[in-house]
């Protein structure tokens, strides 16, 4: 072996050890989260976690429910309003715009998804708030503002993930389509979406995924109320804001039962992680 | 901020009220800033480990946001600041005057309504502050008693955003600090009596409790040093600054919170 | 002298400012195979794109001059590019099934017309089959996935998929490039069998293969069409030296 | 729908594309009106005082100076970890080994890592940096909890950049006599720096925008940063409590455009760079 | 009888499962020029990879056999592949040149060795150009961008390349494939001149080619190698049927 054969393996070897660095840092981020916050899920039994719903942790009542609806509810409204524009959008932008507002939109959109989420709240909070609470009645604070605020902020992940699906379906099969007489509509529906699916849909879970993990837009519209909403103008909490609104002051079991909020959080999280990518590999497969 | 067993020899070590510790970290910071080499340690822990920390000597200085039991008396108590609660509603809402009663209930979501206030049809919008705050302790030591505060009521940490979003829902109803009400917002009269600093000093106005520092002996040294730093005129401004109640008047600076 | 189906008339195509056909002029005959031969990047693809409009999906392209087929002006503003489409079935060099099965691949095109019928889109699919020669080998296995078939099979399903549409021209482009000598044979005896029924556009990089199959063979070199004349013309006494040298493997 | 009530596919197309055209337009004009009214309201409270004091009276007075720092010293502690790690990994990934099972571990720990939520990187940075290693509410602790948060972004973008270089350049650099370190230094990273720098600046924003992890492990203290050790308040945090407190709406609005002006000319320098290098060799 | 210089003995090569080539036997002798000729897909280029180890790069690859060059096993276990990749310098079917400039492209091999004197870089640009009959084109801009070259300069540039290595053999797959005419023939002419120092493998699809410039000819076929001879016999009287239909252009 010659020296620079050795010298390469010596480089494979530091490489690997800091390629190990994201898998670690994954592993120390779980370790800790479920150190601190499984204990006390255990003390007081998982069951009255997921399913209490009361929520008073001065008086060592921790029920979680109310923030699991809360979290599934606007999250679910998040992807009613961003699913179908998101999609939309994507269709448009790739198969329909003419290519010139193509590349004026698609910019702008990639352009907001880096607008931070605080700015995103604010908004909602001056604008969408007043508008549900003049319109609907209610406060104002509520599953309709997060879901939409939600909706809004997952848009552009929604767009460019299906539009990456989109635009990696093979030319050869919209040509082969158009060239036996579909419209575009036609392809679109028969070929393109049918092959581009499973990215789709993995980019439908990621969106799904930054839904429930936001956190300072859904404490700034949400209302936080620890109950679970009755409807839809009802103020929501969700596991997110449980742990941020809290944190400050928590001590103790308080802190711990904060803890426990986010190991559940992450649960979620990593199933919807793991669904996200079984499907965006079936994808790169096919 | 855990707690840990009181250090001896050059540090001062003050535990107890975690309501007031995140004012007396402050204090202590700039008393620090002003005596190099001075150490003061500020812990949590709640009053009543305060209490029973000075009488165990486990702290020098004892931090207490209720009033001492009767068997608790025989401690040096000093009172730093007071921490009024006002009731506060939006300015448009032509309620003026409530009694403590009415505040109870509507904070336990028996009353939902405006109606038998003040003859509006309109759904009651209860603000409060998070779990674990001083604020929401107070209010629920004061207010509230064993019973809980209704699950439907929204919820915020900060003072400042309950008093936002009370100045902006018409009726919503809240408690925040009485340092940090302005004109944003209207705070209620309780039983009768206006929430003013006069009102508190003279004990009239019922939603305030005490802010007190505890020793076991008449304080000495570098304790005394830091009570009398807490009471002069810089920090009782600070305090003034912060939403609190100074037990020493000084004057108002222009466009406190 | 036969029918003319198609008049190219001064026609050059653009993609953005590169010319990639340059002033054609050409004729193609009914039921006819018209051979196009010419090395890489000369054009031919291009060509077919033009004849079906395929080329509208390219940004940036652009036409100039005429094209008339059966006597429309395929460019002319009240065309159905569409039904333009259906009348000049396409298949591509690398073969693509669409990812269905190879019943639907083949009744793709007609549903889209809204025809559902069941026993009309089977008719069909054993028609297109037999005409493509591949009926044999995948009648049992009509709706298993189409990208299963060999890659022979594969052209051969996009022929059948073609003729399904009863089309009135076919137009292949190199569709025996990476296929054995037997599939490239039982294509070659498709397209002679077709020729009576279609007209038949031959694109090939293979000029034997133009010289076996095809009844007229155009040559054509950096977007220009050098040369089109009879088959045993074009390879024995062409008219131009370029075609000659290319014939005897000077370049390509 | 019926085969009674189908459309014409030409009349379907037209309906459909009118529809995808609104639901588009809508989508656009929802995410450029955040931007039209935070600028609006933001630009008129922008001055060189605003930047260059620091904020007094909780934020009502001054400017924003010391969270404009205290912002780049998070950002650019986060960056320093973040970079050498995430590009060495995009390196091993894609030249150093072949897919495999510990790529399979690897790859999946960065997708993973990518979609945790802020807030938990928050409650992770304060156990163990803020408690458990004792930093405290610091620059330090903030910067590293965004360095982890930033770290799949930087090992996704540079793969790509990585894997965009085209595999022949590669064969080339080997049958010309180049052992793989001097393919991937000479050949590789030359080429994928662009795509490597958009990934740095893509976290850049993500760190600047950073609200829920950074006021758990860097604190909201109001103060110029003097150490690494000092709890700072970023230009996020900053606005996230005027805003929601109500302190001041035109400082809100102020700082509001602050931050988003920053983070779009770093997401237009992105796009530029994409534009200009990646999607030219494509 | 001319000295051997690669020994292929019982050669098969394989892509995970598939095998790509088939118990290869052949010799390379030195000072020849070896045209490979064969149909898309037959194995040409995955032979050369196997030559110079390239195919190390792509997982899956798995060899079996034997292949010695200049009596060393280049599949043994103390073989310096890096030097090996020196000693047979490689020109790719696409030219490729580094986004760098004429002069750097030419001397990147050498100053992989470390060696950056520029007096003797100067030189061998300049040799090496001229050996690849580019210099007069070029010699005005070796400092600027060698993506700027046309394509037939870029693959005389490539040559160029290979041969400031000073290596020993020279592989070119299809290098004159999508070139022009003149192109072509200034290839194949630096081709010959090579001759007298260098040993040539010549990969081609263009039988032509081969038949115009190598000395021997082999044909590859599904991975097999069919024949190998004298280029007159391969092309006159081949003694293999698959040879001939192939040669007739019968498919491919
Ligand atoms: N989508 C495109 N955009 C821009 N230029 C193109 C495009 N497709 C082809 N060209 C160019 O047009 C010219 C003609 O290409 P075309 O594909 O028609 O040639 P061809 O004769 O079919 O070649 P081949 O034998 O390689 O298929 C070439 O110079 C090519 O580079
Ligand atoms: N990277 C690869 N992975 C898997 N299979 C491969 C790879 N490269 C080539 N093959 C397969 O190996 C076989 C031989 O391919 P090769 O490229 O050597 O043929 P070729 O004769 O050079 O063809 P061409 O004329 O198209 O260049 C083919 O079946 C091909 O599909
Ligand atoms: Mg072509
Ligand atoms: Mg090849």
């Amino acid at each position: 072996m010659t020296k620079l054969e050795k010298n390469d393996r010596l480089v494979r070897l530091s490489l690997l050890m800091i390629a190990l660095s994201a898998i670690s840092v994954l592993a120390i981020i779980t370790v800790f989260i479920f150190e601190q916050g499984t204990p006390i899920m255990f003390r007081y039994g998982l069951k009255s976690f997921l399913l209490g719903q009361d929520w008073y942790p001065s008086e060592k009542s921790f029920g979680l429910l109310p923030m699991i609806v809360g979290s599934i509810m606007v999250t679910f409204g998040a992807l009613i309003i961003g699913v179908p524009l998101g999609l939309a959008s994507a269709i448009f932008l790739t198969e329909f715009s003419h290519r010139r507002l193509t590349r004026i939109l698609k910019p702008i959109i990639e352009l907001l998804a880096g607008i931070p989420s605080v700015v995103y709240g604010f908004i909602g909070l001056m604008f969408l708030v007043p508008f549900i609470r003049d319109k609907f009645g209610g406060p104002g604070l509520s599953v309709l503002a997060a879901s939409v605020i939600l909706g809004i902020m997952i848009l552009p992940t929604i767009i460019s993930i299906a539009i990456d699906s989109i635009r990696a379906v093979p030319d050869s099969y919209r040509e082969g389509s158009i060239a036996l007489g579909a419209t575009r509509w036609q392809t679109v529906r028969m070929v393109i979406l049918p092959a581009a699916r499973s990215g789709i849909i993995a980019g439908i879970i990621l969106g799904m995924g930054r839904a429930i993990g936001e956190t300072m837009a859904v404490i700034m519209v949400a209302g936080n109320a620890a109950d679970i909403p009755g409807s839809l103008l009802a103020p929501v909490r969700t596991l997110t804001s449980n742990i941020a609104l809290e944190m400050a002051y928590a001590s103790g079991e308080h802190r711990e039962a904060l803890f426990a909020t986010g190991v559940i959080l992450f649960v979620i999280i990593m199933i919807l992680n793991t669904i996200a990518n079984v499907t965006a590999a079936r994808q790169r497969k096919k | 901020p855990s707690c840990r067993p009181g250090r001896r020899g050059h540090s001062l070590v003050v535990a107890g009220s975690t309501s007031i510790q995140p004012f007396a970290d402050k204090w202590a910071e700039v008393f620090m800033e002003k005596r190099p080499g001075e150490i003061v340690d500020v812990q949590g822990g709640g009053s009543s480990a305060g209490i029973q920390a000075v009488g165990t000597g486990a702290a020098h200085i004892g931090m207490s946001s209720r009033e001492l039991k009767d068997d608790e008396k025989e401690l040096y108590q000093i009172e730093v600041a007071h921490d009024g609660l006002a009731i506060i509603v939006h300015p448009r809402n032509p309620l003026d005057n409530i009694t403590i009663e009415q505040v109870k209930s509507i904070f336990l979501g028996e009353i939902t309504t405006w109606e038998s206030l003040n003859g509006q049809q309109k759904a009651i919008t209860v603000v409060v502050r998070e779990e674990g705050s001083g604020t929401r302790g107070a209010f629920q030591e004061l207010v509230m008693g064993k019973s809980r505060i209704t699950k439907k009521a929204i919820v915020q940490d900060s003072n400042g955003t309950v008093r936002e979003i009370v100045s902006r829902d018409p009726n919503a109803i809240g408690f925040i600090s009485l340092g940090l009400v302005n004109e944003s917002v209207k705070a209620l009269a309780l039983n009768g009596v206006k929430p003013t600093e006069e009102a508190i000093l003279k004990k009239e106005y019922r939603l305030v409790r005490p802010f007190l520092f505890l020793t076991k002996e008449v304080p000495t040294g570098l304790a005394k040093e830091f009570i009398d730093f807490v009471l002069s005129d810089e920090i009782q401004e600070l305090i003034l600054k912060e939403g609190l109640i100074p037990v020493r008047r000084v004057s108002r600076p222009e466009g406190s919170r | 002298m036969k029918q003319r189906g198609i008049l190219v008339r001064d026609f050059s195509h653009y993609y953005g400012q590169t010319r990639s056909l340059n002033n054609i002029n050409l004729d193609v005959y009914r039921n006819e195979i018209l051979g196009i031969i010419g090395p890489a990047k000369s054009g031919k693809s291009t060509f077919l794109a033009c004849l079906n409009r395929l080329n509208d999906l390219i940004p940036g392209s652009r036409v100039e001059g005429k094209i008339l087929i059966d006597e429309q002006d395929i460019y002319g503003p009240e065309v159905d590019v569409v039904a333009l489409r259906r009348k000049l079935g396409m298949v591509f060099a690398t073969p693509v099934p669409l990812p269905l099965t190879i019943y639907e691949n083949i009744v793709f095109g007609v549903r889209l017309l809204g025809n559902n019928n069941r026993k009309e889109l089977d008719l069909i699919v054993q028609d297109s089959l037999e005409k493509a020669g591949l009926w044999g080998e995948v009648k049992d296995r009509l709706h298993t996935s189409a990208l299963k078939l060999s890659g022979g099979q594969q052209q051969r399903l996009c022929i059948a998929r073609v003729l399904a549409l009863k089309p009135q021209y076919i137009m292949l482009d190199e569709p025996t490039s990476g296929l054995d000598p037997i599939s490239t044979m039982k294509i070659e005896d498709s397209l002679r069998a077709l020729k009576k029924d279609y007209t038949i556009i031959l694109v090939t990089n293979n000029t034997k293969q133009a010289a076996r199959v095809a009844d007229r063979t155009a040559f054509f070199l950096m977007g220009e069409l050098v040369e089109i004349d009879e088959t045993p013309v074009v390879f024995t006494r062409p008219a131009d030296k370029r075609t000659e040298a290319y014939l005897l493997g000077k370049f390509g | 729908m019926g085969p009674q009530l189908r459309l014409q596919p030409r009349t379907e197309q037209k309906v459909v594309q009118f529809l995808m055209y609104f639901m588009t337009s809508l989508a656009v004009l929802v995410l450029v009106f955040i931007l039209v009214v935070i600028l609006k309201n933001g630009l008129p409270q922008l001055s060189l005082e605003f930047l260059t004091r620091n904020p007094a009276d909780m934020g009502r007075e001054g400017g924003i100076l010391s969270t404009i720092v205290a912002t780049i010293f998070l950002t650019f502690i986060a960056l320093l970890v973040a970079t050498p790690l995430g590009v060495g990994t995009a390196i091993y990934l894609t030249e150093y080994t072949v897919e495999s099972r510990i790529t399979k571990v690897i790859r999946f720990g960065a997708e993973c890592l990518a979609g945790i939520p802020s807030i938990i990187f928050g409650l992770f940075g304060f156990i163990l940096f803020v408690n458990k290693l004792k930093f405290g509410w610091s620059i330090l602790s903030g910067g590293l909890t965004l360095a982890f948060m930033v770290l799949p972004t930087i090992i996704r973008t540079s793969e790509e950049a990585i894997k965009a270089v085209p595999q022949a350049y590669r064969l080339v650099s080997f049958s010309l006599g180049s052992t793989r370190w001097q393919t991937v230094t000479r050949v590789v990273l030359p080429s994928a720096i662009p795509g490597i720098v958009t990934g740095v600046i893509l976290s850049i924003g993500r760190s600047i925008g950073e609200t829920a992890a950074v006021i758990f492990t860097a604190g909201s203290a109001l103060r110029m940063p003097t150490s690494l050790f000092s709890s700072s308040r970023t230009m996020s945090v900053h606005f996230y409590i005027l805003a929601k407190e109500g302190v001041s709406m035109p400082k809100a609005y102020g700082t509001a455009a602050v931050l988003v002006i920053s983070i779009l000319v770093i997401n237009i320098a992105t796009y530029y760079l994409m534009e200009k290098y990646i999607r030219r060799k494509s």
